[in-house]
């Protein structure tokens, strides 16, 4: 762990740098009128006003639909092609929040819970993360409620508090990030001793953690999930927004002698999320499928994995069509 | 894993001179779930059904397809090898490897790759056929026949005879139609009304025809067995339940100068008529095109005159319903006109004339009591003019095909005038002349040599007028191609004999199919030469295509046989290729959520409305559910149904949707 | 349009039974030659042709399709090809705003008695086809899980 | 809006219905609200900004009960609950419709009639944003669609909020969760996408009311909403009907006319 | 009132009385006719037996240049070439034979004139000028001969009725005169033979006058400068094949409408026929 400086120009160098290392590099865009990361090239490409990417690095990270593995039959016989790790490309992700960089934990947590995920883990291997503190936030951010902060450096392997001269403090966390470094040693310089937090937002802490776990904890029966349900459309936007959300579902992709088996992306919201062949489904109402929304963030993956299942990011009740405010939400719980 | 058994037919020679056969059954003998796959060089014969019983048996099959002909022609052949052999027949599917194959390509390895992926195509889809069992419905045993001509009165009656009910709707005031306008017939020159006349009496007074002259078909719904026909009544103006027919009326009507149809122009009649003397019923109807007082308000000299009130006036036609189990289509057929022929005088010359005018000419009950006069000038033609195929086999005028009844009526209507003309002479100018049929060569041979009727073998080119005589302008293709240019007094035309008008229109009411001349289309040239593609729908007589009367009433008699061969059953054995809404455990119930979108879309008003209720009687959903005895099976409800919850057996999403992928997986 | 000799267009023809089905069986019996290129899925009626099978087939390596019933009046079931018409022309309207190829789609009404119409509707499709090209911007993209793989080809 | 308040707890606190479905003030704009007692109707707003399609929740038993209940609803629900009463979805008995009309006067509907008497006077017309963008797909060429629709394709994940959104998505199993066969693939990839979203655009045909829900509710702002519009504004004088005018003629696709148009085939 | 006009040879010799009477008529109905630019021979010669592509580049050429001149609608009063013309905008309407026709031609051609002859002019454009300016009505019998050209085939030329037209005679009753119902309005002429075999010539041509005698016409009206010629210019070896010979002038319908009209002789070219007419 270390401290450095880096001028504006020097940013604009090691970025090139990283560029030209041949390494995919992703960062936030603002295109089609939103903004969330994309494969870019140059660092004029990347966004600049704005709170918060629509989608997680998350998206960047693990493909919506990968390939398990695929199969031939040819003359009776199978030929089958595993998941090969070494296909990742190696990618640096620039210009990361906190609290998505945060996200990795509780992914690696659910993912390596009881067997090893081998892609999950293929892709966290071969990617790098350079985040920024925040120095703005919006309504919907409540990092500091959930043991983030805007300078958080969990699951960063480069932090960056860009500073008012356009040079940024640099705080190396990894070998990775070491690695990063590395492409372009000559332009971080010594750390000017500059306080990193004179530069972070001020977000104030909307809610007690343990509070509202040990609420949840005797909620299972209670009538709030019907009450602040009602309005969901049960709809997969806040899953598919969110960094730590985990869902996958398991499809065959089969055309007559050939196929492939493929992961894809799932939402604990939809209602055939648990839907048995039967006809019978456990989670039949939207107040269930809610309930196990918030208590597996909340309350579920704390006791069992030891991590909140929530990063504080807000992209849940940004994106959601019927303002499914998360904060508020978990707020009214805590004030039970 | 599906045990499907795949036999594939050589047809002779008529698939494996390009299809590699073996070849075939080899590759389709490797796929995944094909148990058993073998050739042979006909399929359809008992050793070759034989095959496929036995390999039912010894390999348990749960699915075998054959590579043969059209299933069009053979599927309830195979169907029915399978169920014999303990598979229900609804896991027996044909690939069409001659019509849609052998054919239509040359020998090729494409064309054996194609036979291989149709061949493919029915083993994926048979894979997902599921066991059905036929559907059973009632039959209501009472026939409608439409038309009541020869054809529709041999019809009635045969069938009437098998003690079965018909309904015989004519859309003339009286039944008889052509036949009952021609003098006499070929070759036994007996008169056509004498024959004829009994038979129609006999409609009238059986106890199980109900005749309805005067009346149209309207709609037709249904399906074999059980139809339910509307039939128009047109409106008589004349209380037939107390008309006694004496025909005073007639006698006074004042207007006496409408063109008499059954005359063919020839002679008048009044606007109050009876088209003939012999008609059946023999009570007249006012005709309201032209009766006085429908044009102008003001006449009802017939009211004046009938003594026992039967006129009235304000009548308006009236629709019944009759539910019926068959129908018999008997509509006949009509002649083109003398002013389909430009060539000879676009009509405007009254001596040129039909070969049904010339009937009526010849015939007693004509307008010249059977003397052959001119109709300009009453005098009577010393030489006369027939012409053959006048419009038929002339792709030039839209009618290729031979009219088959004008050779044999052109040699009697010579023959009649030579009888009745003495010292006329008669040419006929002929392309060929087709007299097959018993006795109907010598018919001919009498003509020409007996009575010494010119035949000429060309075709005329022009017919015109001058000083009161038709100067007929023909070629002898016999003598050398000499021109021959003939005086004559009168010409007939053997004019083309053409569907009825009005057939287009019936054959979309009833869903029967027609050919591009608008006869109506039997469901095979040879072997189903009464049905229709429309099940319970028949055919009698020239409304298929031009005949003479013998053929005409057979056939009526054949499509009497089926209607009375349906009717021997109470229950009818429909095949199951029916619309089915799914039912699923709770809490669904159904996936169907009851738009009843496909209520509009069904054209057999088969979709219902079921509540599907709880335990407790509270109401779960409202779903749809087919009539399974409506549904005719076309599926137009499950391409639409949104949420895929209606599907049809035998053509099942799944079904289709493997058969469309395995022609694109590799 | 550059005609592509090489390429063998694959091309299904979804048919009804009562009239192409049999037309085609017309032009069987009358020994009438096309190219080998389409082959005839049948159906009760046009009315049953789910438009997502049409979906279907070009994502699954089809060039062309043809969709061929009876003529308008003579639908053995009255009106299901009225249906079709109307899905049809709402199916084209989307296909085209979405700028799917819409020239692939070849439909036809084809009676029970035009067998050489048959004949002719097939080597008149397969040619067009044939012209056309392989339905390459469809079929590349059926497979791709990510948007990257399409991206990097155009 | 004071009207609506109180004519809301008045029907509440008397028992008429046991539900008043309406808009509440949101994080950044309005939400709907489900009022189940005469206090929360203090809650209730009803302006301009108010845009949830609130049909979306009439169709769900489980939320809005066996009794009869309110909903207070701008033209687009409006349209959308005339197009639900066609295909049979609702009871009059059941329902009572709330709107503010352009007088500020509040209007109380009951039957298919009187809200299709209603709607009447409402033409559908493009917003800005919709001219803007559908005269740009107009104009483009059929690859130029094909490139612009893929690219949008690509960013969908089929989190179904078009459909989740959608008052006419009703079915108790959408089509992309029938396997037997799988029509349509479930994953999220730029063709699986687009045939989603034409299997769409397919079931909206002549029934779509171009109430923009599906469009409002893309999280990553897709403009799906301009297919099912297009094809609404496309198909009308096509088959005859009024756009945003649904009528009690059954569906487009489920009725037909003799001289539709058919010179597309050969 | 403007419109196209191809004259075509025949209306440049040997009937120039053909020419002369159109135009007269024409001036006198305010039409105007505007030749069509650097025109050419129609292929009404043994071209379009002898090689296609010729027979049909021929009339496209000349239906291209009207295109070019704008004239959306030419009179082609010469009937072989009326003939010509319509026959070929018909077969250019099959898209591989067009496309081959404008890359011989090197020229535009779409097809868009419409292509009338002369009694469609009178006839849409003449017929109530034509009432108001009678000044000396054409009170003749006569016999309107039509030909073969005129007509035939009738599924592409689709013009009048094709064994018994009409459309000659409702124009000389228009101006007076009284038309004979006769069998020869559309027999042929011999006009194939008109230089190889002039004995079928003078056959053919015989069977026609004599009907037309025979029924007591005063004139023959024709709308085709062979009918013409064959009829009046062949008169010699005709009457040879007939009993009586035969002295009825053969008139061009334009001359009969010009007289009606109070045209002079003159100015109708009235002069320049071997039979003399005197009418």
């Amino acid at each position: 762990m270390e401290t450095k400086y880096i001028s504006q120009s020097g940013i604009e160098q090691w970025f090139d740098a990283i560029v030209t290392s041949g390494k995919r590099v992703f960062a936030p865009v603002n295109s089609r009128g939103q903004v969330d990361f994309k494969p870019v090239k140059k660092l004029s490409e990347v966004a600049d006003e704005y709170i918060q990417t629509t989608q997680s690095i998350k998206a960047s990270v693990y493909p919506k639909a990968e390939v398990l593995f695929s199969y031939e039959k040819v003359n009776g016989k199978v030929n089958l092609t595993d998941f090969d790790p070494e296909s990742v490309p190696e990618t640096v992700l620039w210009k990361v929040h906190p609290c998505d960089a945060a996200g990795f934990k509780p992914l690696s947590a659910i993912f390596n819970w009881d067997t090893t995920d081998k892609l999950h883990n293929a892709h966290l291997a071969k990617t790098s993360v350079i985040s920024f503190s925040c120095s703005a936030a919006d309504e919907s951010c409540f990092c500091t409620s959930v043991n983030g902060s805007p300078g958080n450096t969990a699951g960063s392997d480069i932090q960056l508090t860009m500073l008012p001269d356009g040079g940024a403090i640099v705080e190396i966390l990894s070998p990775k990030g070491e690695a990063l470094v590395a492409l372009s040693p000559s332009v971080f310089v010594a750390d000017k001793g500059e306080k990193k937090e004179k530069y972070l937002v001020d977000l104030p802490v909307r809610f007690n953690l343990e509070e509202v776990n040990a609420k949840l904890n005797k909620a299972f029966n209670s009538t709030v999930w019907k009450e602040q349900s009602e309005r969901c459309l049960g709809c997969g936007a806040c899953a598919f927004v969110c960094p730590t959300c985990a869902c996958f579902d398991i499809q065959e992709d089969a055309h007559g002698s050939k196929g492939r088996r493929i992961r894809c992306w799932d939402a604990c919201g939809f209602a055939l999320f648990t839907l048995h062949t039967s006809g019978h489904n456990p989670r039949e109402h939207q107040s269930q499928r809610w309930r196990q929304r918030i208590l597996h963030k909340f309350f579920y993956m704390p006791e069992r994995l030891s991590v909140v299942g929530c990063t504080g990011c807000g992209r849940c009740s940004r994106a959601c069509p019927v303002d499914m405010n998360i904060l508020e939400h978990i707020t009214s719980i805590a004030k039970q | 894993m599906s045990k499907i058994g795949v036999f594939i037919c050589h047809c002779g020679e008529n698939i494996s001179a390009t299809v590699d056969v073996e070849r075939v059954a080899r590759e389709i003998g490797g796929m995944e779930g094909v148990a058993h796959a073998i050739d042979y060089k006909y399929m359809c014969s008992d050793p070759g059904q034989t095959f496929i019983k036995e390999a039912v048996k010894k390999y348990g099959l749960d699915g075998v397809v054959v590579g043969a002909c059209s299933p069009r022609m053979h599927e309830p052949t195979f169907r029915r090898a399978c169920a014999e052999a303990g598979l229900n027949p609804y896991l027996c599917e044909m690939a069409n490897l001659r019509e849609h194959c052998s054919w239509v390509h040359e020998k090729s390895e494409e064309t054996t790759e194609k036979a291989i992926d149709l061949v493919k195509m029915l083993v994926e889809k048979v894979k997902k056929n599921k066991p059905l069992d036929s559907i059973k419905v009632p039959v209501t045993k009472k026939a409608l026949v439409i038309g009541g001509g020869i054809a529709g009165i041999q019809a009635s009656l045969d069938i009437a005879n098998t003690g079965h009910k018909v309904i015989l709707v004519e859309r003339d005031p009286s039944i008889g139609g052509h036949m009952s306008q021609l003098s006499e017939t070929f070759p036994t020159l007996d008169c056509s009304q004498c024959i004829l006349t009994p038979r129609m009496v006999e409609v009238a007074q059986h106890p199980n025809i109900k005749l309805y002259t005067y009346a149209e078909l309207e709609s037709l719904e249904g399906f074999i067995g059980n139809f339910k026909a509307k039939i128009r009544l047109k409106a008589k103006s004349v209380n037939y339940s107390t008309c006694t027919g004496c025909g005073a009326c007639i006698q006074k009507c004042p207007v006496k100068k409408i063109p008499s149809e059954f005359n063919a122009g020839l002679g008048t009649r009044t606007a109050i008529y009876v088209p003939f003397p012999q008609a059946v019923p023999n009570k007249p109807v006012i005709d309201r095109v032209n009766c006085n007082y429908y044009k102008r308000g003001a006449c009802k000299i017939c009211e004046k005159t009938c003594q026992v009130g039967s006129i009235e006036w304000d009548k308006e036609d009236e629709i019944i319903t009759e539910e019926v189990g068959a129908v018999v289509l008997a509509t006949g057929f009509d002649v083109k006109g003398t002013d389909f022929f430009p060539e000879y005088g676009y009509g405007q010359y009254k001596d040129v004339l039909t070969g049904l005018q010339f009937e009526r000419l010849a015939s007693a009950s004509g307008p010249t009591f059977g003397e052959i006069r001119r109709p300009s000038d009453g005098a009577v033609p010393k030489k006369i003019v027939f012409i053959a195929c006048a419009g038929s086999r002339d792709p030039a005028k839209g009618i290729p095909y031979c009219s088959k009844i004008c050779c044999m009526y052109t040699a009697k209507h010579a023959m009649l005038y030579q009888h009745k003309v003495h010292d006329g002479e008669s040419t006929v100018f002929y392309m060929d002349i087709r007299a097959g049929g018993k006795n109907y060569e010598e018919f001919v041979r009498r003509a020409i040599e007996e009575d010494t009727v010119n035949y000429v073998r060309g075709r005329v080119a022009r017919v015109y007028e001058k000083n009161g005589k038709l100067i007929v302008k023909g070629v002898d293709t016999l003598l050398g191609g000499e021109q021959v240019e003939i005086e004559a007094d009168m010409v007939v035309l053997a004019t083309a004999g053409v569907a009825n008008c009005g057939s287009e229109q019936l054959a979309q009411k009833l869903h029967v199919s027609y050919d591009p001349y608008h006869f109506f289309a039997e469901a095979h040239p040879k072997l189903k030469p009464v049905e229709t593609n429309t099940a319970g729908i028949y055919l009698a007589g020239a409304c298929q295509a031009p005949k003479d009367i013998p053929e005409t009433v057979g056939m009526a008699s054949g499509a009497a046989v089926k209607v009375a061969a349906l009717f021997s059953n109470d229950e009818l054995v429909r095949e199951p290729v029916v619309a089915v809404v799914n039912r699923l455990a709770p809490p669904l119930y159904s996936t169907c959520v009851g738009c009843f979108m496909c209520e509009t879309a069904c054209p057999y008003n088969a979709i219902e409305h079921e509540e599907i209720k709880g335990r407790d009687g509270s109401l779960i959903r409202n779903s749809a559910r087919v009539n399974q005895g409506l549904c005719q099976g076309c599926g137009t409800c499950v391409a639409f149904c949104r949420s895929k919850s209606i599907d049809i057996q035998g053509y099942t999403n799944e079904q289709v949707y493997a058969e469309v992928m395995s022609l694109l997986n590799d | 349009m550059s005609s592509n000799t090489d390429f063998e267009p694959k091309i299904i023809a979804f048919v009804c039974n009562w009239c192409t089905y049999a037309g085609a069986d017309l032009t069987g019996t009358s020994r009438l030659k096309y190219a080998t290129n389409v082959k005839i899925v049948r159906f009760p009626c046009t009315g049953r042709i789910d438009f997502l099978l049409l979906l279907k087939s070009f994502a699954q390596g089809a060039d062309g399709v043809i969709v061929s019933g009876c003529h308008p009046n003579d639908c053995h079931y009255t009106s299901g090809n009225f249906h079709a018409r109307r899905r049809w022309i709402a199916f084209r309207s989307v296909l085209d705003l979405m700028g799917v190829d819409i020239r692939r789609i070849q439909y036809s009404w084809v009676s029970a008695a035009e067998g050489s119409k048959w004949a002719d509707l097939v080597n008149n499709t397969v040619a067009d086809i044939r012209a056309l090209g392989p339905y390459a911007e469809y079929q590349k993209v059926a497979d791709y899980l990510e948007k990257e793989g399409y991206n990097e080809e155009a | 809006m004071k009207k609506l308040r109180e004519r809301a707890a008045e029907l509440l606190s008397q028992g008429v219905v046991s539900l008043v479905l309406g808009y509440e003030e949101g994080t950044k704009r309005p939400r709907p609200l489900f009022c189940r007692n005469s206090v929360n109707a203090e809650k209730l707003i009803f302006d301009s900004r108010c845009i949830h399609n609130l049909a979306v929740y009439i169709t769900k038993k489980e939320l809005v009960g066996k009794e009869r209940f309110a909903v207070t609803a701008p033209i687009s629900t409006l349209r959308s609950i005339m197009q639900l009463f066609v295909e049979n979805q609702l009871n009059e008995e059941k329902l009572l419709v709330l709107t503010v009309d352009l007088n500020g006067e509040l209007r109380e509907f009951t039957t298919f009639d009187e809200i299709a008497a209603y709607v009447a006077q409402f033409e559908l017309k493009r917003g800005e944003r919709e001219q803007e963008l559908l005269s740009k797909i107009e104009g483009m060429t059929r690859e130029e669609r094909w490139k612009f629709w893929m690219e949008e394709m690509s960013h969908c994940f089929k989190c179904y909020a078009c459909r989740s959104a959608c008052p006419l998505c009703y079915c108790s199993k959408c089509v992309v969760e029938v396997n037997r066969p799988q029509w349509i693939n479930p994953w999220p990839a730029p063709l699986a996408n687009m045939e989603w979203h034409i299997n769409r655009a397919m079931h909206m045909v002549g029934r779509c009311t171009a109430c923009g829900a599906c469009g409002d509710a893309c999280p990553i702002g897709i403009p799906i909403d301009l297919i099912t519009r297009k094809m609404m504004e496309d198909m009308a004088p096509e088959f005859g009907y009024i756009p945003g005018q649904p009528a009690k003629q059954g569906n487009a696709l489920s009725t037909w006319k003799l001289d539709d148009r058919e010179q597309f085939i050969r | 009132m403007k419109i196209g006009f191809y004259p075509g040879c025949s209306l440049t010799g040997s009937s120039r009385e053909y020419n002369e009477s159109v135009v007269a008529v024409a001036k006198a109905l305010d039409i105007e006719l505007i030749e069509i630019n650097d025109w050419n021979c129609c292929g009404a010669t043994a071209a379009h037996a002898m090689n296609e592509e010729l027979s049909l580049s021929l009339p496209a050429r000349i239906m291209a240049m009207a295109e070019k001149q704008g004239l959306t609608e030419v009179v082609v009063p010469c009937a072989a070439c009326y003939n010509r013309l319509k026959v070929t905008q018909h077969e250019l309407e099959d898209d591989t034979k067009r496309s081959r026709v404008i890359d011989i031609l090197k020229m535009p051609y779409q097809g868009s004139s419409r292509i009338i002859n002369v009694l469609q002019l009178l006839e849409m454009y003449g017929a109530e000028n034509i009432k108001a300016k009678i000044t000396r009505p054409f009170a003749h019998k006569v016999a309107c001969y039509y030909g073969c050209l005129l007509v035939r085939p009738h599924s592409i030329l689709k013009f009048d009725r094709v064994e018994d037209p009409q459309s000659m005679d409702t124009m000389i009753k228009m101006v007076g005169g009284t038309t004979l119902d006769w069998a020869f309005k559309t027999e042929c002429c011999g006009a194939g033979f008109s230089v190889s075999r002039t004995d079928l010539v003078a056959k053919l041509s015989g069977n026609i006058l004599k009907d037309a005698a025979d029924r007591g016409a005063e004139a023959l009206i024709v709308a085709c400068p062979m009918c013409q010629s064959n009829l009046d210019m062949r008169r010699g070896a005709i009457n040879k094949t007939l009993e009586t010979p035969s002295d009825i002038p053969v008139i061009y319908i334009t001359q009969a409408i010009g007289l009606a009209l109070g045209l002079s002789a003159q100015e109708l070219g009235l002069k320049r026929h071997f039979v003399t007419v005197e009418l």
